[in-house]
């Protein structure tokens, strides 16, 4: 959307999430002209969700395109325009719409390399927008983050907040596999939606790196380990200082990277609180709350003092009426009641 | 064309309208100071379909009982025309526990199965089960028939292909319409389809096309009395490709930035030129364009009212409705 | 493919898997004249992997429709003509291929009932190939019910063996909600593929459903629990004969439900054991194996007398060559060799 | 056309002939008493490609070092008529660390960068990929041209009209061949297509569009040579549906029971009838032809022994590869 966007200060040089996403973007595309983007309304409009606003006019329509509404031809593009050497980052609008080009995404962008005996190689960033909570219906709403981290082939990176969001974009660009760079609308700091005050952050201005596959412990505690991403990170967080004030304190776990998992960084905070409760904005059942019980479960069940807990979307389509997606999103009610119950 | 017709095409051009005047008041009317698309009455995206009228008009008058229609995410003109309830249709959008789907849906997700009407949000994929809904009609030897509209942006995905070649390989009774209101959100169509006219891709299906121009509700009406004739009499499918206008934004909130023809597609509204063309050939004086007018807003100000009215869905249901 | 079939002796009706889910669907068709099948070859083929073999013959093209390479379209249709009150029976040929129709399935087939707040129903069975072992790559070798599993609103089944087959087929064509049944080729009991003695056995000759959800307990036992479904379900009713010589004693657990997972039979068992070996040929990570891990970790993960295993495809697209395959499928080999680890 | 070219496209015609055969003899060589479709040296899945070659030669000659190639789950024929190195596929085809994947991918998925020649087994999807290649060589500036090929059943898929639609608006340096062997497993083209040639696909996207009949590699020579000079001129892609024809089964074990063309198939063997040509022309005597066929099967018989003598991958390998 085009609500008028407030131009970032370049004195405190606060971005938002999108503006550090583009920033990293931006900084990759001066550096190597074989980086492009690609996808639907990428151009003047400037991404949905102002993942690539200005860079059509920085760096014209040879190198950031806006496609046809045809997301198999289109990352297929990607795809093969990878394996020639350019660096594509193609954006698929919402991640909902997998469903239309998920052939070209684990059969070919995620296995190429694979099936080449290494031969080839497939330097694609898919990104794509994801998550739900301004009431945008089943087929708008999803994280699905699950579903692609179960298909091998592919990096998926989902960062929370602006500095991640610019250093994981910029690993991503510059790692040599196709990564799946998925973005909650909720954390973009878009003027239109629901303002959360962490989208909106310091970001170093030269190019850096956030290494794919480490997770961040973005606050310590004792008591329970709350291992979470995307959105979810701030309702945790905000849940954990709340709960402090109780004594009760939490580890939050910003996972950042799925696959590759961190799996020490959780293990070692499992290991502390004897407590582990997952936060996932994602359907619950067969996904990533399940991996992570799994992860410990296998380590040692006896890390864990008392049951496992998730707060997860409960296996049923997003629904559009308020009062029944905020009972099915991880909110900051559940997941409170859920660290109380961990603890007794 | 008689009289009658005539009237109920602008009737029901001016019942959409209001319908969506409301709305976009309603959407707006609560999400100030600080616009958020999630909050107040009506949250989420929303698609409006001012310009298109005439499309929703033409085809719908020629549906019969029985006969269905699928939408995209621009629905509601064409629910409207189709005499999905206008109660349903408001509660659901405003999600209530009365709406079409009981709130579960939303203005991207309508299902009324009593009129055979549903949508989609994905792009080109409400074809494919209007496919089905076809072949049932076929099935129960019904002589009814579907209609499956897109947008043009929409042309260019696979599922339009795939559902074109398959109706038209098994002769099923659909109508394909594509809505060309010249954007697919800010993608103009000269730089999404390779050709000037989807009307020409009938021919890679074997199968009549024709492009509508000048968003001419009785052109679109007489072509579509055409296509649908056709499908109902056991001939198959046809293309239809209607040149309309996307008066508003793609959704609430676009600034249209990208848009450098507003001020052409705002003197193209398509409902003061129907007036004036019945109210010159005499089929209609000023009172009696005022009274449809009136009477229909009437008729949306009580869907409206009912929807507020409606309780919204209990959270305890959240669970419901994933399995039958 | 059609090297010659045996016909099944009428006398002691001992039928293949093939045979017997044909069976159930005949017998569907014959009850409910709503009830029509559609994918690509079922007709004159039979169904690539004898899924349909004799229903053209016996119904006639109005019911058995050969369909184009449009699994989008025709899929779509399935699910259209089941909300006019049909009960399409639709193959996707391969698992693999659900890249070109999820969001039919997904975005359309899973949530229309939901969407329309429970006014439409979409009774779709759709019927799927699934599986490795015969070195046919990345592309035609994957399981995937993971996936399927983790997306809300729809029924997943995966039958192991003749009796299942047909029972599971009756209570999908029945059933209200899509239902997708995943069969795996080498249960199918194919002329031309290894032989699988259990993929013959005696079938009732009458029409009767396998209840969705229920796993069945095949084989008792006190000292591990084994987890696993469809092919995987043989081979670890070998090893668990084989371990028995050496006084270990698995209960095997044939899952044949995935949604709904039948959890009161898993907790049960690892109640019993205290050892959890699931045996998954699907993706590791994010998948069933978790899934399973979580719900006895989110019980009680005091009922893991020792740490959980997995024997599963580990994160690596199927490979081609034959020592490369086997080395990721779950083998006999490495489900003894986890027994014993769990066994210390 | 002069003798050059033409004993070429024989010899190309020929060598893919002795391949396939050599490969048909030792992928049921082992597989017996009881055929096992996974059993034997070279196990899985095998399309041959058998009455193809007129296609494979016909466009192959026209293409220069650093075009590019996109085949099917039945590529053999392409990739030899490329000069895909003959020793690589078969080690791959034999599953072997000597193989063009190093024996992960196997035969429908083979990828020789160093000739831009890839493939895919799923249906249709090999196009997408294609597109990129050619984006690639249109940015760096190098004159070059990719060729997509899918049989006539994949013409019905989203991917193709999505992937015909992009490379026409964006004028790619793409070439999109049907191969059409009448045939798509069991299905007759004519219960998939809704129409009785593809050519006429390509006025849906603007491009040229040409049926060839009767596998004649001459006029697949001839109609490859304008549609690759107008890819490689800027002009953008065009669309060629080549008939041709399939001699053996779908796959091998296929006992195409459902086919009742098996005797006029057979009757229109390219490989005689060609040779037949050439003879009568005078550009060939049977002296020659034998010479041919001789080289052509010690130059497989050496690939095939290439491939049995070298390694299977170690199992202790079977993680690699899936990231870079
Ligand atoms: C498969 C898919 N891709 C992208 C979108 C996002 N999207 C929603 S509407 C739209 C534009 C549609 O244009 P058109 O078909 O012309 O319909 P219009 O909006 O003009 O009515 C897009 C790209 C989607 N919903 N589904
Ligand atoms: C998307 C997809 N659907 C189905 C298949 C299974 N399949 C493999 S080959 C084939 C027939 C292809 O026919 P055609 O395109 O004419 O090529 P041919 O085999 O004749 O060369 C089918 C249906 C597949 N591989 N991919
Ligand atoms: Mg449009
Ligand atoms: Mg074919």
């Amino acid at each position: 959307m085009t609500v008028t966007e407030k131009e970032a200060s370049p004195a405190t040089r606060r971005l938002t999430t999108s503006k550090a996403m583009v920033e990293g973007i931006a900084q990759e595309m001066e550096r190597d002209p074989s980086v492009f983007v690609l996808g639907e309304d990428v151009g003047a409009y400037g991404g949905i969700f102002s993942s690539t606003t200005g860079l059509l006019e920085r760096f014209g329509p040879s190198r950031v395109m806006d496609t046809p509404i045809s997301e198999t031809a289109f990352i297929g593009l990607a795809t093969g325009a990878a394996t020639e050497g350019m660096r594509p980052i193609v954006e698929l609008m919402f991640v909902d719409f997998f469903g239309v080009a998920m052939d070209q995404i684990y059969n070919h962008m995620a296995k190429i390399h694979f099936e080449s005996g290494g031969n080839v190689k497939v330097p694609v960033v898919l990104m794509t927008a994801v998550g739900g909570g301004y009431s945008d219906g089943a087929q708008h709403s999803q994280c699905l983050w699950g579903t692609f981290a179960h298909l091998p082939g592919m990096k998926v990176v989902v960062p929370s907040n602006p500095v991640d969001a610019k250093g994981l974009m910029i690993a991503a660009i510059r790692d040599d596999n196709p990564v799946v760079y998925m973005f909650h609308k909720g954390i973009m700091g878009l003027p239109w939606m629901a303002p959360n005050p962490r989208a909106l952050a310091p970001v170093p201005e030269e190019a850096y790196e956030v290494p794919i596959g480490s997770a961040a412990v973005v606050r310590q505690g004792n008591d329970v380990t709350i291992a979470t991403l995307s959105l979810s990170v701030h309702h945790s967080l905000d849940i954990a200082e709340e709960l402090s004030a109780e004594g009760i304190e939490c580890e939050v776990i910003d996972l950042r990277t799925l696959v590759p998992l961190d799996r020490a960084t959780i293990l070692s905070s499992v290991a502390k609180t004897g407590r582990l409760l997952v936060v996932d904005e994602d359907y619950q059942s067969f996904g990533l709350s399940g991996e992570l019980a799994a992860i410990v479960a296998e380590t040692d069940p006896r890390l864990l003092k008392v049951p496992f807990m998730r707060v997860a979307v409960p296996d049923v389509p997003i629904p559009y009426s308020r009062p029944l997606e905020y009972a099915v999103l991880p909110t900051k009610t559940r997941i409170a009641a859920a660290v109380r119950k961990l603890m007794g | 064309m008689d009289q009658k017709i005539k009237i109920e095409l602008y009737r029901t051009m001016v019942l959409i309208r209001s319908f969506e005047e409301a709305i976009l008041r309603d959407y707006h009317a609560d999400k100030k100071p600080a616009w958020d698309i999630g909050a107040g009455l009506i949250p989420g995206e929303m698609h409006l379909s001012a310009g298109q009228e005439p499309v929703a008009a033409g085809i719908c008058a020629n549906l019969s009982p029985g006969d269905g229609i699928t939408a995209t995410h621009r629905p509601h003109h064409l629910a409207i025309a189709h005499g999905v309830s206008l109660k349903a249709l408001a509660a659901e959008i405003f999600g209530r526990e009365t709406g079409l789907g009981k709130g579960r849906g939303g203005h991207m997700h309508l299902f009324d199965p009593a009129s055979h009407f549903s949508c989609s949000g994905i792009i080109a994929e409400g074809y494919p089960p209007a496919l089905g809904q076809a072949f049932a009609f076929k099935w129960k030897k019904t002589p009814n028939v579907i209609v499956a509209v897109t947008g043009e942006g929409a042309a260019n995905q696979g599922a339009f292909h795939e559902s074109l070649n398959l109706a038209a390989l098994w002769k099923l009774p659909v109508v394909f319409v594509v809505e060309d209101n010249d954007w697919a959100i800010s993608v103009p169509r000269h730089a999404s389809t390779a050709i000037a006219s989807n009307a020409e891709r009938a021919a890679a299906y074997g199968i009549p096309g024709e492009r509508i121009e000048d968003n001419n509700v009785e052109a679109i009406w007489r072509s579509a009395k055409t296509a649908i004739d056709r499908a109902r009499s056991g001939e198959g499918p046809s293309l239809l490709e209607i040149h309309t206008v996307r008066l508003w934004g793609h959704f609430e909130g676009d600034a249209q930035a990208y848009r450098d023809d507003l001020d052409a597609a705002r003197a193209h509204d398509p409902l003061p030129a129907y007036e004036a063309q019945l109210i010159s050939e005499g089929f209609l004086d000023s009172a009696q364009a005022e009274a449809i007018k009136e009477e229909s807003a009437a008729e949306v100000e009580a869907a409206l009212s009912f929807a507020k009215a409606s309780p919204l869905p209990d959270a305890a249901d959240a669970l419901r409705y994933v399995f039958a």
